[in-house]
């Protein structure tokens, strides 16, 4: 069945799925797992990893999974194939952790940034949330105003790293 | 009294409704726009929109509030916490309207929520050498310890000013100064009130509420285990003094800081019905909210104290990301399994589908837990919190679980700053297992779209005929319980 | 003890193995084929196969059992209610295997268990006056009040029997007679008791147990609405004896039938835990499991007397249709809600997704609602029962709904035989507004097959555009409760 | 939309349902009832008949509907257009409430039988449940053995009604 890459939160995870029997090989983080999933209807499924056996709840919203066994909750996003590879753009694409209302902008577009400096507020749930740049450089694109009603994810500012700045790219 | 209209919203108002129709009253849910599909619109006998979703078009709204209640035949109005639960302004005006407000009589709202007032009223009950706290004097420029003075009594603090002054300016050029608080690990401790129109006050023990995080409080519980019975009959004492000292009616708690020591400093008066009321009652079997409807009824309180037992504990639960700084998470709850059982009560405001508004605060539900002793009553927590299934949005389960688990609460020893102490930077555990599972079921969910569709799944619904193989390959194998690694991600 | 293993499932495996938990002892479920995905084995910290669904190859299998236990290093066995939990044979076995059995000691669940054995026990320890019961003699071809003697002392039979052979031959023809009990209007009660090795022995108050069907217990109460503290006082002195007569150990319960002038007279004794324990646990505080445990491990009693708090009520939800004699229903749960919130606990064997199975006993859970009072406990109860939602096979919450709003419950003069005299021939109220939904859902359904899956629905996970304009047309209009037409169907 | 039948256990409901705005007026039991639904995801959905909101919950498996609505539960079936007036079979099939197993068979094809004459007895979740003739008449077949372990709905037994029995039957 080949790779998925399981986007968590910030990481990403690539694993190698394959078919055994009626059951998963899947490897991951170094070992392999066989995964035996009988669905029980109602978002309920049998679990059994390696001799381990439990009922996950899984739930799933557009590209979002979420997966709930024994306390733990999981909360990810799939891509088959070979995107793992895919190098990274350079430069950040900084995301609203939330949905919310665009309170302040604090940047203009070809501004100097540093690491930290805080860039857009948002407001939901009777809480601010500050948006800070995560690198130093420049800002290539802002894609918000204040005013606007934001969906959690949504890239808010797209910075361009400083020339000769922090970087490992070749 | 025959019908309340409950002017609030979330897991309070449904509480709210239920305690009206124990009582046999009729229960008016009011909302906003947002939550046209909220659980206590669902369950009222009469909801009535009363505005935009900004709380200033609706749930802070006091003329749509008296206006709804006036079209639905309320009798009386009960607010919550939150809100209008303290404005002076609401009471009056539900007053004004013919209404009983479940709650004190404006003027004492007034009176207790204007901190200085508040403050010199309790100094005139002589309860004023428990007011005030140390403070520290500190240069605005400075740092290193330079400019800063500690002021122990009130008396002192001229001469500290005048001090630091100078040797703020000799030191960093300047001689501005801030004064703080000098509360280095403090706990917050409040007394839950209730008073009669007769004037019969009465207490329900004490509940300690440090475990706190962005200043909000997180986990609560009855008794403190860091009180001990003679300062507990102190902050029950200055309480009710406090209370008959502004002739209090109805709940309230009165709040007190107080240090590794013992000292204390009374903090306010929280004129309403607190967020953690639940472990109040689980511990005594005394129903605040019945009680506050009861007295605005006119009714007298009983004679016998309450007498409270074993221990309680309350996680709050909210649509918030931990590991992004708390960050508020709403979204669509798409599974919801609360958790039940011995010693567990689950006071919630959400269900399966509702979509968790953007606009208001993001607690969805409190779990308490009772048992005879505090370890016991945090084992039964965690089993609860593992037990809860929320999924749709980001909640704080997995890291209420870390914090009840961790020796810093397990050892009683909690202050307000345990949080930000113990916890900082804190990120769930994404066990190896946990991402295989998560990746098979994407996989199969490839081959098999319907996996996720109720009624669809497995052999379910059908009495599989005599003899038919199992689909499960190995049933007879013993298994062991769930145990995952416990990598940190 | 470190590890318990229990000897059975469903609900109570799960309250058991939540129990171990919280002690901090390992627990091992044991499941039969048909019970793989059953809760119980989710929860365990190990699982262990028995054999096939049919009892007698699984739960009542004594070596199996056995085998299980020492196979996964456990060192004590619960049994639970049921099965084998009344079977000295079995307590005896796993005795000999070298495992601790949580329950009495062997001798004494034998001696117990044989009902003769038992009241000539009884007899000896003095409790012999309460024995026995009056008895019925009637002509087996009679009526009309003919050929029937009222006998009150078991002295008294042979001359009622050789009278009423007479006048039966004489009216009908026929000599031949049989006996029955004579209790028209009877109460099922019952006294907790907890007894530890070193013959300290505590009671723990009644349970009123009178509501039943198909003699089964349905609803059961604590304290009995009927029992006056006089009559109470001379129950407990009578199980207490009964209890230091044979030296009992753990938990049990001594019935009695009660009449309506008070006369008891002694049932038998259960030498186990009873599936209506939680009563007793949410009004004394005192959680039997630990304590069966507890005592099981050497621990004695505490010194102070347990105190019993408020009233508790319990329904048991039943996968039957009431409306059809009560006739069994497994099928899959597709959707459950279980209800939470101040004073109620719910006592639970299932989840959503499972598949009831057609080889046990048709409990799924139990409600229990405890307040200070009957009646507002009776509220609290009807609020749960409303709220709980179980879809994919009937259930009796509809029904328990009725029993419990029916004036013959409220009243508290329940017999056991209020069921089949208050609700003969029972059906669900259908009404029109019901069906007209399930129409609409069907419909639309038709339209958009999707609106069933979880997230597919509404504009759930998205936030709305400023100035969107809503979905639902009449969003500000005034909405009432929903109270639908009473037609009975 | 035109009419739909409800089968709920052992009656029938016709019903005429149709689209009117975004909702549906639907007329049943002599009624005309306007219900407005909104789909929430999860199975609930948002309803309104006449003036009165609440908050359903909905499943489905296979035929069979299930809907709970404040405290009520019904389960149905639902079949559309004009069975309605579909003359029903002459003579009963009685049917198995619960699946379990028969444990015995009283009777056997041919045989005369009262009203409330036992036939079969199944046994499920340890209770016995005795399936009795609703008619006087003889017996046209038997489809279980005893052993058979059958499903909820099961017609086990046929009766033809007794020659000039009680019947409205033309």
């Amino acid at each position: 069945m080949g790779e998925l890459t399981l986007h968590l939160g910030d990481r990403a995870v690539t694993c190698d799925v394959e078919r055994e029997g009626d059951g998963f090989v899947v490897r991951a983080g170094g070992g392999a797992h066989r995964v035996h999933l009988s669905p029980l209807g109602a978002g309920a499924l049998r679990v059994r990893v390696g001799d381990h056996l439990a009922i996950a709840t899984v739930a799933r919203q557009g590209e979002r999974w979420y997966l709930h066994l024994d306390g733990h909750t999981l909360e990810y996003r799939v891509a088959s194939g070979g995107r793992r590879g895919a190098p990274r753009a350079s430069g950040a694409g900084l995301v609203a952790p939330m949905p919310g209302l665009v309170t302040q902008v604090l940047a203009g577009v070809g501004d100097s940034v540093t690491v930290g400096q805080p860039l857009v507020i948002i407001e939901a749930m009777k809480m601010e949330h500050v948006i800070r740049s995560s690198l130093g450089g420049r800002i290539r694109a802002i894609n918000v105003r204040s005013g606007d009603q934001i969906e959690g994810g949504t890239v808010v500012v797209e910075v361009s790293p400083a020339e000769g700045a922090g970087g490992s790219a070749p | 009294m025959r019908k309340v209209l409950i002017a609030n919203r979330g897991e309070i108002a449904v509480r709210i409704i239920r305690a009206c129709r124990e009582l046999g009253l009729a229960a008016a849910a009011v909302y906003s726009e947002a939550d046209r599909d909220a659980l206590h619109v669902r369950l009222a006998d009469d909801a009535l929109p009363i505005g935009a979703a900004d709380p200033r078009e609706s749930y802070l709204n006091i003329d749509r509030l008296v206006e709804a209640a006036r079209s639905c035949g309320a009798d009386a109005v009960h607010p919550g916490y939150g809100f209008l639960a303290e404005s002076s302004g609401f009471a009056a005006a539900v007053r004004d309207a013919g209404l009983t407000f479940v709650g004190p009589p404006p003027e004492v709202i007034a009176a207790l929520g204007d901190k200085i007032e508040a403050r010199r009223t309790m100094e005139r009950a002589g309860i004023a050498r428990r007011l005030g706290a140390p403070l520290l004097v500190k240069a605005a420029g400075g740092g290193g310890g330079r400019g800063v003075r500690l002021v122990e009594r009130l008396d002192d603090l001229p001469e500290a000013l005048e001090s630091a002054r100078r040797e703020a300016g000799a030191a960093f050029g300047s001689s501005a100064l801030y004064l703080e608080r000098h509360l280095p690990e403090v706990h917050h401790i409040e007394i839950q009130i209730l008073a009669d129109g007769g004037g019969t006050v009465c207490h329900l023990g004490e509940r300690e509420c440090s475990v706190q995080r962005r200043l909000q409080k997180l986990i609560e519980e009855t008794p403190s285990p860091f009180v001990a019975p003679p300062l507990r009959a102190r902050l029950a004492e200055t309480a009710v003094a406090a209370a008959e000292a502004v002739r209090y009616v109805n709940a309230g708690s009165v709040e007190f800081l107080v240090e590794p020591g013992g000292q204390f400093y009374f903090l306010e008066v929280n004129t309403r019905l607190q967020v953690e009321h639940p472990i109040t009652e689980v511990a005594t079997g005394v129903d605040l909210v019945k009680w506050q409807l009861r007295i605005a009824a006119g009714e007298s309180l009983p004679r016998e104290p309450a007498v409270s037992r074993g221990h309680a504990i309350e996680c709050r639960i909210y649509a918030e990301d931990p590991a992004q700084d708390f960050a508020p998470s709403p979204g669509p709850i798409l599974a919801l399994q609360e958790p039940g059982g011995p010693g567990i009560r689950v006071d919630s405001g959400v269900y399966a589908g509702w979509q968790i508004p953007v606009a208001y605060d993001p607690l969805l539900a409190k779990v308490v837990a009772w048992d005879r002793t505090r370890p016991e009553a945090i084992a039964r927590l965690q089993g609860a919190l593992r037990r809860y299934v929320l999924l749709g949005c980001r909640t704080n389960l997995t890291f209420l679980q870390d914090v009840v688990g961790h020796e810093a609460f397990r050892s009683g020893n909690t202050t307000t700053r345990v949080i930000e102490q113990r916890f900082r930077g804190w990120r769930p555990a994404v066990p190896d297992e946990l991402v295989a599972v998560a990746a098979a079921v994407a996989a199969l969910s490839e081959q098999d779209p319907t996996i996720l569709v109720p009624g669809a799944g497995g052999d379910a619904g059908r009495v599989p005929a005599r003899g038919e193989p199992q689909a499960f390959q190995d049933p007879w194998e013993r298994v062991g319980r769930w145990r995952m690694g416990a990598g940190r991600g």
